[in-house]
């Protein structure tokens, strides 16, 4: 399957999810410079980690009106899979493709760490070969991770399934030690109600080799191909 | 030069916590590096943070960058070709900085803040902009030669390229990209502004590199062109404000010969003697100390500040005695790390100049890495001052015999003078950062024992000695004596031994002895591991003082741990290499024993080492 | 023209940074504050423009760029400096 | 009491975030900006205290702790709210 990864000034992990892609996974994989007007053909979008912008006024505020989000909008509409890691994830809710913002996290501090989650919602084309409850341990990368909406958001969030991953200390209990960024109720990841368009603020991408000591995010990009299998 | 970076270092400096401004230059240092290395995606993998009252006026932030370039890709800061056209590319130029140079090599005094220029405020978007579109146009077979504009801006830019290329260059400062209105041809020539390169590309070139910097919306303007007079000439709207010759500014610059002079201080500071010192009874609690002294405490607050993982090839995090990564598309990896005890060099600076580089070269081999090449950063106080001076080239005299018999070529440098605040000048700290090559990445090596049952080893020899110690420091108040000695036959035999041990799979865990000694590195080797601790029983037969035996910073000594079927092909490596070793335990169960010394549970000493920066700031 | 922008955090949100700012003041001994809370401040610059488009036009940057509407407010001021 | 403090970037001083956003609003039509500049609105929320300590006060907590005055200016009101 055909993955394309878009490239917005400032994106840092580009490469890395094009190098899991590629040479971990054997799938195709190209890159997407934000200026493209069109989309070429491609089964799943990744909107990458990094800096887009530099993160100026706020995460994913300027990239939201990138010409290719034009494209990315209809791609998802038409039911297309996109995967938003991290500062990509902060770009899909500044477009509100996804519910909710992200705040400044509660230390104030840039946090990089392993962390663990557990896995809420496995019928999703990102996490159907994961166990449900089961716990992953991820990086996490980010000054801006304290995911936030409002009560009703919230509460369709929960009615509708969307939440699909939530910090969790190493046994799977929801603590708030194990809330790395301050998140509400401990969100790491949600999808949107078709289940087409996926957030995640933990890096899949860092974590699916053996040498790198983890392969734990291997089961995301598993998933995809598997539900295109 | 045409190379991507890959990683990122850093040595921090500050003055001690009981000082009012440490928690928030902390904070903010730390906080900057992260905002910047962060945002243009290079992961900063490891470094140093230390304190000491000497830097209450003078912090020092040194940061190493490592980039990846093909060998046959190496681009140089040089201008060939006269005719070809000198193009501006980067962000715009503002007053930002304007004798930022001249004022860094300045002491400070009660009027500095006045005199203090627009201080530059950097922006990391541009500059992975400005990284990018580079390593773009670098692909294509356009440039010249090219070079950054730091101190000194364009002019020093535009002398060195051309003084290099062995050729003139005319620069027009009406086609500069301005921020400001009114800047005067002074200013221009040597603003610092920040995230600005110099390029000299081949004629006709002019459009497609222009293309390149446009994509990444990017100032871009030919600026001028590369002539053969030797001249550096700068016209402004059609009238010549400067022409001078290119080498005159930075082939022909004075060479100093200064005084110097063995300073005072170290008639007395090498008086010491342990024999005065009263022998502790409780050893427990002074080990507790020690383990939450900053100086030796996890470093955690700080790194997981950093994204020390971007790039996904950091197969050894912050937190071991080497930082590793593995180099995509082949079985090698590279390991690095910056040292520097300036404890030491300020008590001899020959023998800590010394001790930087050996230290240096023990991390990397304990994980595994041959040592290859260095790059230091020499800090130190007004040149002026005979003292000063005469440590200025005792240390350097060390770094550069250490560097030849380990065989590890000086690639780079950089000179910061006049760390001083109303007289008081900082330690001398020549930081060294080293870095190695691991042939198999598969075999690296990290500082922290993997299973019960292992056999404990220490290779080296231990000496009574205590001058310069961190223990003697935190627990008697006293910076004196003189620092441990450096034998480099016997470091090159155990890092050999050490090396080889590693490179054949024999052993399971290596780390190296440094500030607060055997003890401190044990319990390294108990909590350091990402995912479990582990207990260690411990007998050391030395004939020292207890303190000397336990804390005592004697070089060249590696614990190492393996399983127990090994010991003999260990044995032979090491006697093969004539690196004394020691066998002197056993991995295992929950608390840290040592001799009849110490017995702690290794959760409290993990505890203890782990909060202690956070607790402070 | 230039117009002043004031944007606010919404009442009811969190704001993790106004709260670290009044420990800090509050170590330092500034007991009499209550309560601090952190916004942005933006001078806009512009070209020829009337005055009650430039009012428009405000609003609409404000609502589609400058402020997130899930958790900030804003408030502007027009001037001729 | 409340006051209300405005933080500039000194004059001169680079703004990487203003010169971001001055490039967006530019791209999606707003043409007529010609310049944006960043900073930071505090309202900070007063105990009993009489207004002209409250004045030097403020004074003192913008220069300690809520600026940096190598590269940012500030201003204040004080209203009664
Ligand atoms: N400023 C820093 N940035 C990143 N990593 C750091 C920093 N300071 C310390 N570290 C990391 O903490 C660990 C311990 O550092 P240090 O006590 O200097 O070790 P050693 O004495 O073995 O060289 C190392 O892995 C080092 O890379």
């Amino acid at each position: 399957m055909k993955f394309g990864i878009i490239v917005f000034p400032g994106s840092n992990c580009d490469h890395d999810c094009y190098h899991v892609i590629k040479h971990i996974l054997k799938q195709e994989a190209g890159f997407i410079w934000h200026k493209e007007g069109s989309l070429p053909p491609v089964d799943c979008l990744i909107l990458p980690g990094g800096f887009s912008h530099g993160d100026y006024l706020r995460p994913g505020a300027i990239a939201k009106f990138s010409p290719i989000m034009k494209e990315i909008r209809k791609f998802a509409y038409n039911g297309g899979l996109i995967l938003g890691i991290c500062n990509g994830f902060q770009i899909l809710l500044e477009a509100g493709l996804l519910p909710g913002v992200m705040m400044t996290n509660r230390s104030l501090k840039f946090v990089c760490d392993n962390v663990y989650l557990r896995l809420e919602n496995n019928e999703t084309p990102f996490t159907n070969q994961g166990k449900l409850g089961g716990v992953l341990k991820m990086p996490i990368a980010h000054f801006d991770g304290n995911y936030y909406a409002d009560e009703k958001t919230l509460q369709e969030l929960k009615d509708n399934h969307q939440i699909v991953f939530r910090y969790c200390a190493k046994n799977g209990d929801i603590t708030d030690d194990a809330n790395p960024n301050g998140a509400f109720w401990n969100i790491s990841g949600i999808c949107n109600k078709e289940r087409n368009v996926l957030g995640m603020m933990p890096h899949p991408e860092r974590c699916a080799e053996e040498i790198l000591g983890n392969e734990d995010g291997r089961v995301i990009f598993e998933s995809i191909i598997k539900s295109f299998a | 030069m045409g190379a991507r970076p890959i990683a990122s270092l850093n040595s921090l400096r500050f003055g001690s916590f009981d000082h009012p401004k440490t928690r928030y230059l902390l904070n903010g240092v730390v906080g900057g590096i992260a905002g910047y290395g962060n945002c243009i995606g290079v992961p900063t993998v490891g470094g140093e943070t230390y304190f000491n009252k000497c830097y209450n006026g003078n912090i020092l932030v040194n940061v190493f960058s490592l980039g990846l370039v093909k060998k046959e890709r190496i681009f140089k800061g040089v201008a060939c070709g006269a005719g070809n056209p000198v193009i501006y590319v980067g962000s715009k130029t503002g007053r930002d900085g304007i004798h930022g140079a001249t004022m860094a090599s300045e002491e400070f005094d009660e009027k500095s803040g006045e005199r203090r220029p627009t201080v530059q405020v950097g922006d990391p978007f541009t500059e992975k902009l400005l990284l990018e579109a580079c390593l773009e146009v670098m692909s294509r077979d356009c440039i010249v030669g090219i070079q950054d504009m730091g101190a000194a801006g364009l002019t020093c830019s535009s002398c060195e390229m051309a003084s290099r290329g062995g050729t003139g260059i005319e620069i027009d400062l009406s086609k500069v990209p301005r921020r400001e209105v009114g800047m005067t041809p002074y200013e221009l020539m040597l603003s610092e502004s920040q995230e600005r390169m110099l390029l000299v590309v081949k004629k006709g070139y002019e459009k497609e590199v222009e293309e390149v910097f446009k994509k990444w919306d990017l100032d871009v303007s030919v600026v001028g062109s590369v002539t053969d007079d030797g001249l550096l000439r700068v016209m402004n709207d059609g009238v010549m404000v400067a022409e001078i010759p290119a080498r005159a500014l930075s082939e022909e610059s004075p060479v100093y010969l200064r005084p110097k002079e063995r300073p005072e201080y170290l008639s007395m500071t090498q008086r010491f003697s342990i024999d005065n010192l009263p022998e502790p009874t409780e050893y427990a609690e002074i080990f507790l100390k020690l383990l939450g002294s900053p100086n030796i405490a996890g470093k955690g607050w700080v790194y997981r500040q950093y994204d020390h993982m971007v790039r996904t090839n950091t197969v050894v995090y912050p937190g071991s005695d080497a930082a590793v990564i593995r180099i995509k598309g082949t079985n090698k990896g590279i390991a690095m790390t910056v040292d520097c005890n300036s404890r030491y060099c300020y008590l001899d600076p020959y023998i800590g100049g010394m001790i930087a580089v050996a230290e240096a070269a023990r991390n990397l081999v304990c994980s595994g890495a041959k040592p290859l090449a260095i790059t230091d950063c020499l800090n130190f106080g007004n040149p002026e001052k005979p003292g000063i001076m005469w440590q200025f080239e005792q240390a350097t005299n060390g770094i550069s015999d250490a560097c030849k018999r380990l065989n590890t070529p000086v690639v780079g440098g950089n000179v910061s003078f006049y760390n001083e605040t109303q007289g008081e000048g900082i330690y001398p700290t020549p930081t060294v950062a080293m870095v190695g090559i691991i042939p198999d990445i598969n075999l690296h090596q990290t500082q922290w024992f993997k299973d019960d049952g292992d056999v404990i080893v220490m290779l080296g020899k231990s000496y009574e000695e205590l001058g310069g110690s961190e223990y003697l420091a935190v627990v008697h108040g006293i910076e004196e004596g003189m620092p441990p000695g450096i034998e480099l036959d016997l470091e090159i035999a155990v890092q050999n031994a050490c090396l080889e041990v590693i490179q054949k799979g024999i052993i399971k865990s290596a780390h190296d002895c440094s500030e607060g000694g055997i003890a401190i590195a044990l319990a390294e080797c108990c909590f350091s591991g990402p995912k479990f601790n582990r207990g260690a029983k411990v007998t050391i037969s030395e004939n020292i003082r207890g303190d000397c035996l336990l804390f005592g910073e004697s070089q060249s000594r590696i614990i190492v741990s393996l399983d127990k079927g090994n010991l003999d092909h260990f044995k032979e490596i090491a006697e093969k290499n004539k690196a004394p070793f020691k066998i002197i335990g056993r991995v295992g169960g929950e608390r840290l024993v040592i001799n009849e010394l110490i017995n702690c549970p290794v959760e409290v000493l993990k505890q203890r080492w782990k909060m202690a920066i956070k607790e402070r700031v | 023209m230039l117009a002043k922008i004031y944007v606010t955090l919404k009442k009811g949100v969190l704001d993790p940074q106004g709260k670290a700012v009044r420990h800090s003041l509050e170590s330092l001994g500034y007991k009499e504050v209550r309560d601090i809370r952190l916004g942005k401040y933006m001078e806009v610059k512009f070209g020829d423009i009337e005055r009650d488009k430039a009012d428009t036009r405000i609003r609409e940057m404000c609502e589609k760029l400058l402020t997130n509407p899930v958790i900030e407010d804003y408030q502007f001021e027009i001037s001729d400096e």
